[in-house]
């Protein structure tokens, strides 16, 4: 028989003003195998746990119930608070009184009533809990980043400078990311180019940094501290280690009719392309889509100018498996299709652009060298309308419902911009509300309105329609001054809401890290574990996470790094030992556990048993205690029940449902 | 009932999710003809103050194009409110729907089909 | 639902850890209520729930019993929802073969960012129970008349 | 079928085989019963007649434990069940001499009863079938006297055999599932009343669970303390629901559909009907699976597909 402690939390008043405390812990007392049951301001706190402690001592207990918040919150704390006075961690229970009851009921007495039922349920359980033993597994010294662009970049310089070795996969030809198709940036002005430059050439020089540029993960496979993993290696048709930069097959490539993604379609480039001149590596690849001697065999006019014999049209996609101890995403953002959003007449004018393609063109590396020009007749555009929120905060299909965040702040950045360079153009600023908050941000904008002299007019846009002389007219409303205006624009750009990149559900998938509706992929604790994954070892660095600026995603790929740092620092994991095991005098042996099994964790042996005095060589279920995760697939599967999971037993689990209905 | 959440259940709008953007109002092939603009329908449900909502003229200047409905970001759709309150002022009157049949008679020939389907759209309720 | 206003069913619900009981936090730190009613207990995951559990549960006086667990794909453990998803369904088909009441016995997929899902969903469970009354076909398992 | 027991004998004596698994004469022609043979004198009583119904594959379990290789008669149907074992390790295959034994349908005695023959002294497997009864004799036909199962039967082919023996015939007639659907298109008090009716009768004999070739664990969990489900049987607390629903959840994706569940049970109660509305529903829901038709298929509950039915398809009429 167990000798059962049970310590209720008022939590402040977060659990004590809807959960009478004092009766729960009354009831319990009634419960088999209680022999002790107190109630107390905040368990989790020192005094709490020694508290806790005292009794352990002074009752002799053999396990605990904590009545108190999820246990995804503390269960880990009071764990330890057992083991630090004598106890086997695995020999406590949490009631949570707070999320799945406190908090959600405002009638004391049926609150209460249902506190003493969990408490109830978490006793019985403890009554057929046993001491569990973890057990050890390796760390690979070795992390992966998902990701090239400032995130990724940021997490592998940090994750190398503290000595372990780091690998960027990135899916594009070459690392850098948004932030290389940026101008400059907010609130300083300086320029993108001239910050990202330096660490994305520090990333590839750094000894302990390997790039795998213009590749994708494919397939991953194990736990934390050791993760196999696929990597697709695209042919890039160029030999990476022969090719010189030269650009030679860029110029004399025949084919020159592609979009470019990296100038977001606004102009062309060559089949043979690198995306932009400061491209890391500088190591151009062949569109083979585009390419005029994949699709029809003729041409080879890059292999023949190469001086350095560097094209290989042979060239196949590589695997390269490597293990890794922990995994960063950081997979970042696009902009939203605004093919729903006829209203903005996007796709009816080259005048109506995103901002991103915004920044292109202010870009003196970008399509029209940096000079502000409408794209459909190359004049210089007078009356300029920015739109804020396209597609974010909508609560419709169309849109977001979330705030893209980064949009105010870039708005009042290009309209400064224009109006710093071209005094004489108008800029009007559409907003709903505008969201500065961040160090020197809403001076940053102020400085817009007030010296620059941009207009801000409070209120949306309704319509944009092009009329016949090429100019475009803009009506939207001002809600300060109750009226509905019509603008005659040349141009107008749309703050177009963020999402993540395409393929992040893919890899949170492969990862079986947890993804919110809107494809960002969840953190374990919104404010305490902001960079962690729920799942073990795989981290979180910038917008894969949720919409975030430079600094904080750059603050945040940091976070992610020591995450990943503290991780990889340790030589051995404890693993969790709630794992499956099997009855061998129960066991048939008949292998429907192991086609279950996600992690290939069950092998079969035979070996000789001694059933009752009957001694026989059976086929027994193996499991492997490193790999299995502790799911229960194979619990359920096992007609005989042999197979049971330590933690969440058979009996354990109908002890609660039992209590529960009692 | 109140008229308040009269027009709230007729219209199947919460005006508490407005966010106050105006793309309504920037939306509104009527509003200079309006006294009581799209965006403020919303804040007059909100505030209860359907009296004036019943006695405003943009009741009667809405072409029940549903530009608004179409693209309020936010799922307010103000076109409904407007018909909302357009149906209580009617029912209030007394109900004097037409029937069917005593339409073809009553049309003009030369009235745009526009409008019809807008009438329709207006007292299908 | 007048009638069963005063009648408060027992409602087992299994959440797995990593979607849903973090789902049912989430509701609770949003204050998002649901019916006291509702008692969840927690495993690693949807694939853990034995068939035996929920015909306990009914045996033992529940009313309803629901699952809940990650969507699929979604899977913590990659493939658990999968096998939990064909088990329930050829169970609750059996249920409704043998004639009881299959709305007592429910499956829904809740992410750990959809508390405001889990609430509605604890709210429309417990109104279907409470339609329904108290479960007396498979409270007595025994079949005898 | 002389040439069976002819063939066994001999493979027995030149020492292929160690010991014979078929069917030993009882008093009368309609009960043989399953039974080892291990030498030319215990070969005297060997049987295989029509009425040799039950399905011997199961007993290979205990037979692949025995020193020395074992010959079983295996009829079509239960080629299927010894499939279903090998995949699932529990027979050695090569401990095994299979001869497929040929089968016409087999014959129930029950079904001769119920066709209005009363006070049966003898009786004989030809077609028609000759009754001697306390009150004369009479004649049934074949197919009136075959069991249930033999009318929706798999087909005349053996999955699994060394050698063959005598013909067989494909006697199905009627349609597998037409049961299930009857109980389907009840009103769910009807289904109730009815379940409830049938099993109300059971005593709790296993004998439908001993039989069960799929039902074969070491040890059942019923019998287990892993579930708290122990000693139900000596109270009268016992959950045949729970029981039977949990019996057929455990083979399902299992179940060949011998039918020896509903043959045994000394209560009559149609048991394979749980395990006929899971195959169809597996059928309906996941493709068509035949259990054990192929040692090296996974099975329906071991295997998913991304975007398989959700549960709640059950709420739409859509397993109907």
């Amino acid at each position: 028989m167990q000798r059962i402690g049970v310590f209720v939390c008022h939590c402040g008043s977060n659990i004590a003003a809807t959960v009478d405390v004092k009766k729960v812990a009354e009831m319990a007392r009634l419960e088999p195998g209680v022999v002790f049951a107190d109630d107390y301001q905040y368990m989790c706190s020192e005094a709490g746990q020694a508290k806790i402690g005292a009794a352990i001592k002074e009752y002799n207990l053999t396990g605990l119930v904590v009545c108190s918040c999820s246990p995804r919150m503390h269960e880990a704390t009071f764990r330890k608070c057992a083991e630090r006075y004598g106890l086997n961690p695995y020999m406590v229970e949490i009631a949570n009184i707070r999320e799945h009851c406190s908090w959600i009921h405002k009638d004391m007495e049926e609150a209460t009533q249902k506190a003493v039922i969990l408490a109830r349920a978490a006793i019985a359980k403890v009554n057929l809990n046993a001491p569990l033993q973890a057990g050890e597994s390796r760390v690979t010294k070795r992390a992966l980043v998902i990701g090239g662009g400032i995130a990724g970049i940021q997490t592998a310089l940090d994750i190398a400078d503290a000595g372990y070795e780091v690998d960027i996969v990135e899916k594009t030809p070459s690392i850098g990311g948004r932030m290389s198709q940026l101008d400059k940036t907010f609130p300083t002005l300086d320029c993108s180019a001239c910050i990202l430059t330096p660490k994305m050439v520090d990333a590839a020089g750094h000894e302990k940094i390997k790039i795998y540029t213009y590749s994708e993960v494919e397939k991953v496979s194990g736990f934390v501290g050791d993760f196999t993993v696929d990597i697709r290696k695209k042919a890039r048709s160029v030999d990476e280690a022969k090719c010189t930069g030269c650009g030679v097959c860029q110029e004399k490539c025949p084919s020159k009719k592609t979009p470019s993604e990296f100038n977001r379609g606004l102009n062309n480039r060559s089949a043979i392309y690198t995306p932009f001149a400061q491209a890391i590596p500088n190591v151009p690849v062949i569109d083979r889509e585009a390419c005029i001697k994949f699709k029809t065999g003729k041409c080879g006019v890059c292999e023949k100018v190469c001086q350095a014999g560097a094209i290989n049209y042979a060239q196949e996609d590589e695997i390269i498996t490597e293990k890794y101890g922990a995994i960063v995403v950081a997979t970042g953002f696009d902009t939203i299709k605004l093919d729903k959003y006829d209203e903005y007449a996007y796709s009816q004018s080259k005048d109506v652009i995103t901002s991103l393609e915004l920044e292109r063109i202010m870009n003196a590396a970008g399509p029209t060298k940096g000079h502000l020009e409408r794209l459909s007749d190359g004049k210089a555009p007078k009356e300029i309308v920015f739109v804020q929120c396209v597609g974010s905060r909508c609560s419709d299909e169309r849109g977001k419902p979330y705030c893209s965040k980064i949009c105010c702040m870039y708005t009042a950045k290009h309209a400064m911009l224009i109006r710093d360079k071209y005094p004489d153009v108008n800029v009007t600023v559409f907003y709903i509300d505008v969201r500065t908050p961040g160090k020197n941000f809403d001076e940053f904008y102020r400085r817009a309105v007030e010296e620059y002299g941009v207009n801000y007019i409070k209120g949306q846009v309704g319509k944009v329609a092009p009329q016949p002389d090429g100019s475009l007219l803009v009506q939207g409303s001002d809600l300060i001054d109750n009226k509905q205006i019509k603008i005659k624009a040349d141009m107008v750009v749309l703050a177009t809401a963020i999402e993540p990149n395409q393929g992040v559900r893919n890899i949170a998938t492969m990862l079986t890290a947890s993804i919110d509706t809107n494809n960002f992929l969840t953190e374990a604790h919104p404010k305490l574990r902001p960079v962690e994954s729920p799942t073990a070892g795989v981290f979180l660095s910038g917008v894969c996470q949720g919409p975030k600026d430079i600094p904080e995603t750059v603050s945040q790929a940091g976070a992610a790094a020591v995450k990943v740092i503290g991780l990889l620092a340790k030589d051995k994991l404890t693993t969790n030992p709630c794992t499956a095991q099997a009855d061998e005098l129960l066991c048939n042996g008949c292998s429907n556990c192991a086609k279950v099994c996600p992690y290939g964790a069950i092998t079969y042996e035979t070996r000789q048993v001694n059933d009752h005095g009957i001694r026989e060589d059976r086929r027994i279920a193996v499991v492997n205690k490193a790999l299995c995760q502790g799911c229960g697939a194979c619990t359920v599967t096992c007609p005989s029940g042999a197979m049971d999971l330590q933690g969440f037993s058979n009996r354990q689990l109908i002890a609660e449902v039992d209590a529960i209905c009692r | 009932m109140n008229a308040k959440e009269q027009v709230q259940q007729i219209s199947g709008v919460n005006p508490y999710k407005c966010m106050k953007c105006g793309k309504c109002s920037a939306t509104c092939p009527a509003y200079e003809e309006m006294d009581i603009k799209p965006h403020q329908f919303v804040s007059y449900v909100q505030s209860g103050n359907i009296e004036a909502l019943a006695a405003c003229k943009s009741m009667w200047k809405c072409l029940s194009c549903f530009a608004c409905v179409e693209r309020c970001p936010r799922d307010v759709q103000p076109g409904r409110i407007l018909d909302a309150a357009r149906q209580i002022v009617v029912r209030q009157r007394g109900g004097n729907y037409l029937t069917a049949e005593e339409i073809p008679p009553l049309v003009d020939e030369d009235l745009p089909q526009q409008l019809l389907v807008s009438a329709y759209r207006r007292y299908k309720r | 639902m007048s009638v069963n206003q005063e009648f408060r069913p027992k409602i087992v619900a299994f959440c797995c850890n990593w979607c849903s009981y973090a789902g049912a936090d989430l509701a609770g730190s949003s204050r998002l209520s649901y019916p006291a009613d509702v008692k969840i207990i927690r495993v690693p995951c949807s694939c853990r729930v034995n068939p035996m559990f929920i015909l306990r549960a009914f045996e033992k006086g529940a009313d309803g019993v629901i699952l809940c667990g990650c969507h699929p794909g979604d899977c913590h453990y990659s493939t658990g929802n999968y096998y939990a998803r064909r088990r329930m369904t050829l169970l609750f088909s059996m249920l409704d073969f043998m004639g009881v009441e299959n709305g007592r016995t429910r499956v829904e997929w809740v992410s750990a960012a959809e508390g405001v899902k889990f609430s509605t969903v604890m709210n429309d469970f417990v109104e279907k129970i409470r339609s329904l009354g108290e479960n007396v076909r498979l409270g007595d398992l025994r079949c005898k008349k | 079928m002389q040439e069976v027991k002819n063939r066994a004998l001999a493979l027995l004596k030149d020492g292929t085989v160690k010991r014979v698994l078929g069917w030993r004469i009882g008093e009368n022609t309609y009960d043989p019963e399953p039974a080892f043979f291990e030498s030319e004198e215990d070969m005297q009583t060997f049987v295989y007649n029509n009425f040799c119904a039950a399905n011997l594959s199961k007993y290979m379990i205990e037979a692949s434990k025995l020193e020395g290789k074992t010959l079983v008669c295996l009829k079509p149907c239960d080629s299927y069940s010894f499939n279903q074992l090998l995949s699932e390790h529990r027979v050695d295959r090569e401990k095994t001499y299979i001869i497929g034994v040929g089968c016409k349908g087999k014959l129930s005695i029950e079904n001769v009863k119920r066709a209005g023959v009363k006070g049966i002294l003898s009786v004989n497997d030809t077609d028609p079938l000759q009754v001697e009864t306390l009150y004369g004799n009479t004649e049934v036909s074949y197919k009136a006297a075959m069991l249930d199962r033999c009318h929706v039967c798999k087909g005349k082919e053996h999955v699994v055999y060394d050698e063959l023996i005598g013909e067989s015939e494909d006697t199905s007639t009627a349609d597998r599932f037409a049961q299930v659907q009857m109980i389907e298109a009840m009103s769910p008090a009807e289904k109730f009343a009815f379940f409830q009716k049938e099993l109300s009768k059971c005593i709790r004999c296993n004998a439908c669970r001993n039989v069960c070739p799929a039902c074969s664990c070491r040890k059942c969990v019923f019998d287990s303390d892993k579930f708290d489900s122990a000693q139900k049987a000596n109270v009268d607390s016992f959950e045949e629901k729970m029981f039977h629903i949990i019996r057929a959840f455990h083979v399902a994706g299992r179940c060949t559909d011998c039918g020896e569940c509903s043959r045994v049970c000394p209560q009559g109660i149609p048991l394979h009907l749980f395990n006929r509305k899971f195959i169809k529903d597996i059928n309906t829901l996941y493709g068509e699976y035949q259990a054990g038709a192929d040692a090296e298929a996974r099975g329906p509950l071991t295997s998913f597909t991304a975007d398989d039915a959700e549960p709640s398809v059950v709420a739409e009429g859509g397993t109907k």
